[in-house]
């Protein structure tokens, strides 16, 4: 049952100059989150910026007796209410709605999970890959950013015993280009028997690419879309996306309760706008 | 002290006069497992053709300066599947149903009322003639005084139900149209939709929204909306429903103070689903704060007298 | 790269767009210690009856979201002092003034504009038929075609300089009322004036403003705005003064995008004075970035072709 | 000449529950103040709350070496941008616009001065009195209020010679009842031949019973004004106070540029609406 939270800033750590990692006071919700599930958030006070807009969960925050103590979202800073939660300082106040949306199918041995993160897209994948690892899903991360500094995280993710193949469009860390270049690599060097689900989080564009290319590999991908959300709840219909199911006509489907986690070849990614 | 929070809209008896507003609650189940859907005045639900709609494509919404713009285009499942999925769902609830009905046509409009009045569970009917993002229907009607006139008198005809026209804020005399509306046989008018607006991306000098324009609500239209309520108080003698931009108890006092007998809540459930509670205990601290014994006794006391010695040059 | 930020109104050259709107910039000779008004595209003055007026005692302004309220009551002092102790002030500047005129009957606007006609260093006259706060004159001219025609053909007969009136938002059409100025004579139309509005104190069950209602201006009603100036773009072919709510460069360029050759800023220059430089600094920006010679160019570029696949539901 | 500074917070302190003494670093602004004057604050960016709110110069901020660092504000929680300056906290931002208005003219010696203060309306009285001190005039500060604990700054204005007469709505702290009793009868034990000028600010009946009380003493008060103000810069005319001067027609004249401080026996204060 999604909660709505006063959540206290806990820390606020500086990344780069546009990310940031916010801890939040959120126990009540970050309890019952799955990995893929998001919160709707709004900073300060005041009627602008009037809404509030949805994050990812990026990690459910545990005391040293592992108690679930918030959560924390990983922040790029791209209009209003991301400078704000750049900008917040331990002590202030956001409130936070949540946990919402279909979640990601945390997938179990002998299948392996191959996450394909995008930039911000990283946000989904730190809960999914905790989720990976108590199950001992053998999990591998494609992260695609635009230079070494903009790779976040990579330890956590390793200390998660997940392998990392790395993309930068400057060259600078891991491959030079997209982050499809390794993963069409892999998908192709892959044993085509051995099972094998593929999850994509970033932009429209990469997700579209990572769905064809993992399904002329015959592997369907589960992929996260982020569309403008005005209410996180089925209220308003803002957020929908076309969607094909079962060979049947497409239709706009809300993305906040039938996703924001799709199966990626039910997606009908020509018609899709964000 | 025990407070008297129920109102009477043209014959629909309400618990209080907090109506979730239509396409801000979809078509009430969603909001189920987290509002008490019983404890509201009532529901009023999406707006509803008779066949399906697919609506526009997105971007569907922009937030502006305390507002947002919409261009939903009113996707929806049609009436029928409404009765038959969504209408028992909202009655096993305790819910009032307020139903929002649109139409390309006045036919249109007259054929989802009919079938309305044969479902159990509708308490009224709200009659969509003020929607900005449709071509065909909609503003169309509530722009003029006969299309305002026409459309309800057809749905009076097919309905025992109150009948509520919605009216649209972008005329020049609202209350014309409450008049036109009341003399055509409507039972209470419910104010305002949203105002035609639109937000362009100077980047790449292209619409915001896919539809170009849209409908703005949210507290940015307030204080316009408030006037409109008041103006239509003093012209014609019918229950308002009051809204736009309502956020907290002492906006909805405001509508209730110029004159509505009940508000609607609309952009302000997308900040605060768990809105209703507060608005519930605002309300009634206020009522209680000052010696009433129903809420139904604030409507329309606004007092304009003069208080201030008038200023004169001399 | 230089950029030519020029525009023309009518036949009046401005240096740039941006004009200090009537009534948020006193006579302008308020502000010179503070501002070159050299600087600015123009100053529209506080509008001004033929006789000294008090206007409304206070409370005249109430902040709202995102906006504001207004019934100043047009307190002014005359056209004739005006001519006579800040126009001289004025030209000294080098400002380019724009006088707002008012009037209780057709009779005083024409007399308001053939004093001014008189007079040195006025650039155009801005005919203000949409005034929400006074009994007589303002908005009930502006709601009403005729009124509209009538007014800007008396200014037009006794002025030689540019003739602006001033439109309402007040109304369904806003269109057909610039089709009415332009057949009457207009050489541009600005737009738009505040939208009657009220704010309520539920404590004391009495309006916050002493004339009961008042205007809404500021960012809150921007996109409403800048859809009227679009709408006027495609139904004449005028010059278009476009405003309200503009709070940066980039809201300025909505308004250009749109339709406006010009546009105005009031509002915000109450939050920051110093926003004229931000201003040209924004707009001189985007020109370059753009790779454009001249800021006209923008003028209603607004690219409304469909790039989305139109969603079927098939 | 006025300038607008984005000051930041250097200290916030917190007095009672509804006051607090904001510390802003705004040298260039504070320099120019004289006692009485303004300033047009916003914190916060958005557009809600839009506009700024006129504050009283509570005091200039200086260092060791006397050099001017910035200024202070005394701020009561009343609404929402109240609210907001008694939440702010160090490192915050604040705009700042000013100094405007006219001020108080610094009286002299032999004239004595009287400073009467309700409530908040103790703001403005701090820099008078080191203006009052610097020209050696021998000042008594008459200051009422709600009870012991909302009375302020008493040994700040104690170290700069002022004599206190203070009151107090529950008889908590010096004289029970209106500030206007002791003031009242210091009038009347004062010598009439010796030349003294009454400053009030606080309430508006507060300070149209001081004007009076004074008047009928033979007494000129300047009162210092707390209309609602759009701009503070002459532009909206929203400020307006009912003023007659010479025995002239009454006329409403901006309070931002020809007040906030007026004499005030030419306020029409049964027209006075505020
Ligand atoms: C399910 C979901 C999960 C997300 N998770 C994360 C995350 O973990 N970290 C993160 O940094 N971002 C995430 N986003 C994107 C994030 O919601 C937007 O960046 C944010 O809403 C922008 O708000 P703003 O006020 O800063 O931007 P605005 O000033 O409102 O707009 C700036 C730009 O952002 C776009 N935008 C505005 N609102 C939304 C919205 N509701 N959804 C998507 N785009 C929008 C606008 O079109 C515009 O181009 C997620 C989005 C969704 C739908
Ligand atoms: C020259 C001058 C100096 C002032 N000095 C001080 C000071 O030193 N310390 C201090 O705490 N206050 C001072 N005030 C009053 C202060 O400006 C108001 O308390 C403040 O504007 C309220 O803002 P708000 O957003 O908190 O209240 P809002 O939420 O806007 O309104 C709350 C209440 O305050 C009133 N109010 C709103 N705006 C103003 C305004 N601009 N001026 C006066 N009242 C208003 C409203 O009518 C309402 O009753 C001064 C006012 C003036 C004109
Ligand atoms: C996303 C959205 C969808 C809406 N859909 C409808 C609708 O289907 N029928 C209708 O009559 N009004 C619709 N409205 C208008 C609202 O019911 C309401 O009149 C308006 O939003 C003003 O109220 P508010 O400011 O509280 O939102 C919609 C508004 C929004 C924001
Ligand atoms: C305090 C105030 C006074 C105004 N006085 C006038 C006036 O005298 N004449 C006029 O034509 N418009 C007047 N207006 C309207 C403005 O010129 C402008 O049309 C409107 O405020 C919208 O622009 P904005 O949102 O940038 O303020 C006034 C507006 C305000 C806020
Ligand atoms: S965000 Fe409102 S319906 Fe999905
Ligand atoms: S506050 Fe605007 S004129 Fe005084």
């Amino acid at each position: 049952m999604p909660l709505d939270v006063d959540a206290v800033v806990v820390s606020n750590t500086h990344l780069t100059r546009d990310y940031n990692v916010l801890a939040l006071a959120a126990a009540a919700v970050a309890s019952q989150t799955q990995p893929g599930q998001f919160v709707m958030v709004k900073p300060g006070g005041g009627d602008d910026p009037l809404l509030r807009r949805p994050f990812s969960v990026f990690e459910v925050l545990r005391d040293d007796a592992r108690q679930v103590t918030g959560l924390s979202l990983l922040n790029k800073r791209v209009g209003v209410t991301t400078r704000m939660l750049f900008a917040l300082k331990p002590g202030d106040r956001v409130r936070c709605l949540g946990p919402l949306g279909r979640p990601f199918s945390v997938t179990e041995p002998p299948e392996r999970a191959w996450m394909v993160a995008g930039g911000v897209g990283l946000a989904p994948f730190a809960t999914l890959a905790a989720a990976l690892r108590e199950r001992d899903t053998e999990t591998t991360l494609f992260y695609g950013g635009r230079s070494a500094n903009d790779l976040f995280h990579l330890d956590e993710f390793r200390q998660l015993g997940v392998r990392l193949e790395l993309a930068t469009d400057d060259g600078s860390r891991g491959e030079h280009g997209n982050v499809t270049v390794p993963l069409a690599r892999a998908l192709g060097d892959a044993d085509r028997a051995a099972p094998l689900r593929v999850y994509a989080c970033g932009p429209t564009p990469m997700m579209r690419a990572v769905t064809q290319l993992a399904a002329a590999h015959g592997r369907t991908t589960e992929v996260s879309l982020e569309q403008v959300m005005g209410c996180g709840l089925g209220g308003c219909y803002s957020c929908v996306v076309p969607v094909r199911r079962d060979g049947g006509p497409a239709h706009l489907v809300r993305s906040c309760l039938d996703g924001p986690v799709f199966d990626g070849s039910t997606v009908v990614w020509e018609q899709l706008v964000s | 002290m025990n407070v008297d929070l129920s109102v009477d809209i043209g014959g629909l008896r309400l618990r209080n006069p907090f109506i979730a507003a239509s396409g801000c609650f979809g078509y009430g189940v969603e909001y189920a497992d987290l509002v008490d859907l019983s404890t509201l005045g009532a529901v009023a639900v999406k707006g509803l053709f008779l066949e399906e709609r697919e609506g526009h494509p997105p971007t569907r919404i922009v937030e502006t300066p305390s507002g947002m713009l919409n261009a939903i285009g009113l996707q929806g499942i049609g009436v029928r599947r409404f009765v038959a999925e969504k209408l028992p769902l909202l009655r096993a609830q305790g819910a009032v149903v307020i139903v929002n009905i649109c139409g390309s046509t006045i036919d249109e409009y007259a054929e989802v009322a009919r079938i309305l009045d044969d479902a159990d569970g509708v308490g009224a009917v709200e009659v969509n003639i003020s929607c900005p993002n449709i071509k065909k229907g909609g503003m169309m009607f509530g722009c003029s005084l006969q299309g305002t006139h026409d459309v309800v008198a057809a749905v009076r005809r097919v309905t025992r139900r109150p009948v509520v026209p919605k009216l649209t804020p972008n005329v020049t005399d609202v209350a014309s149209f409450a008049a036109a509306a009341r003399d055509a046989g409507a039972d209470a008018v419910s104010l305002v939709n949203t105002f035609l607006a639109m937000a362009i991306d100077v980047e790449t000098r292209r619409p915001k929204l896919s539809n170009v324009v849209g409908g703005l609500s949210g507290p940015a239209i307030r204080p316009i909306a408030v006037r409109m309520v008041y103006e239509c108080r003093q012209a014609v003698d019918l229950p308002i429903i009051g809204m736009g931009g309502i956020m907290t108890a002492g906006d909805a006092l405001e509508f209730i103070i110029a004159g509505a007998t009940a508000v609607q809540v609309g952009t302000a459930n997308f900040v605060d689903p768990f809105i209703w509670n507060k608005l519930l205990t605002g309300l009634t601290d206020y009522v209680q704060r000052h010696g009433l014994a129903h809420v139904s006794d604030l409507v329309g006391t606004l007092d304009t007298t003069d208080r201030t010695t008038a200023w004169t040059s001399s």
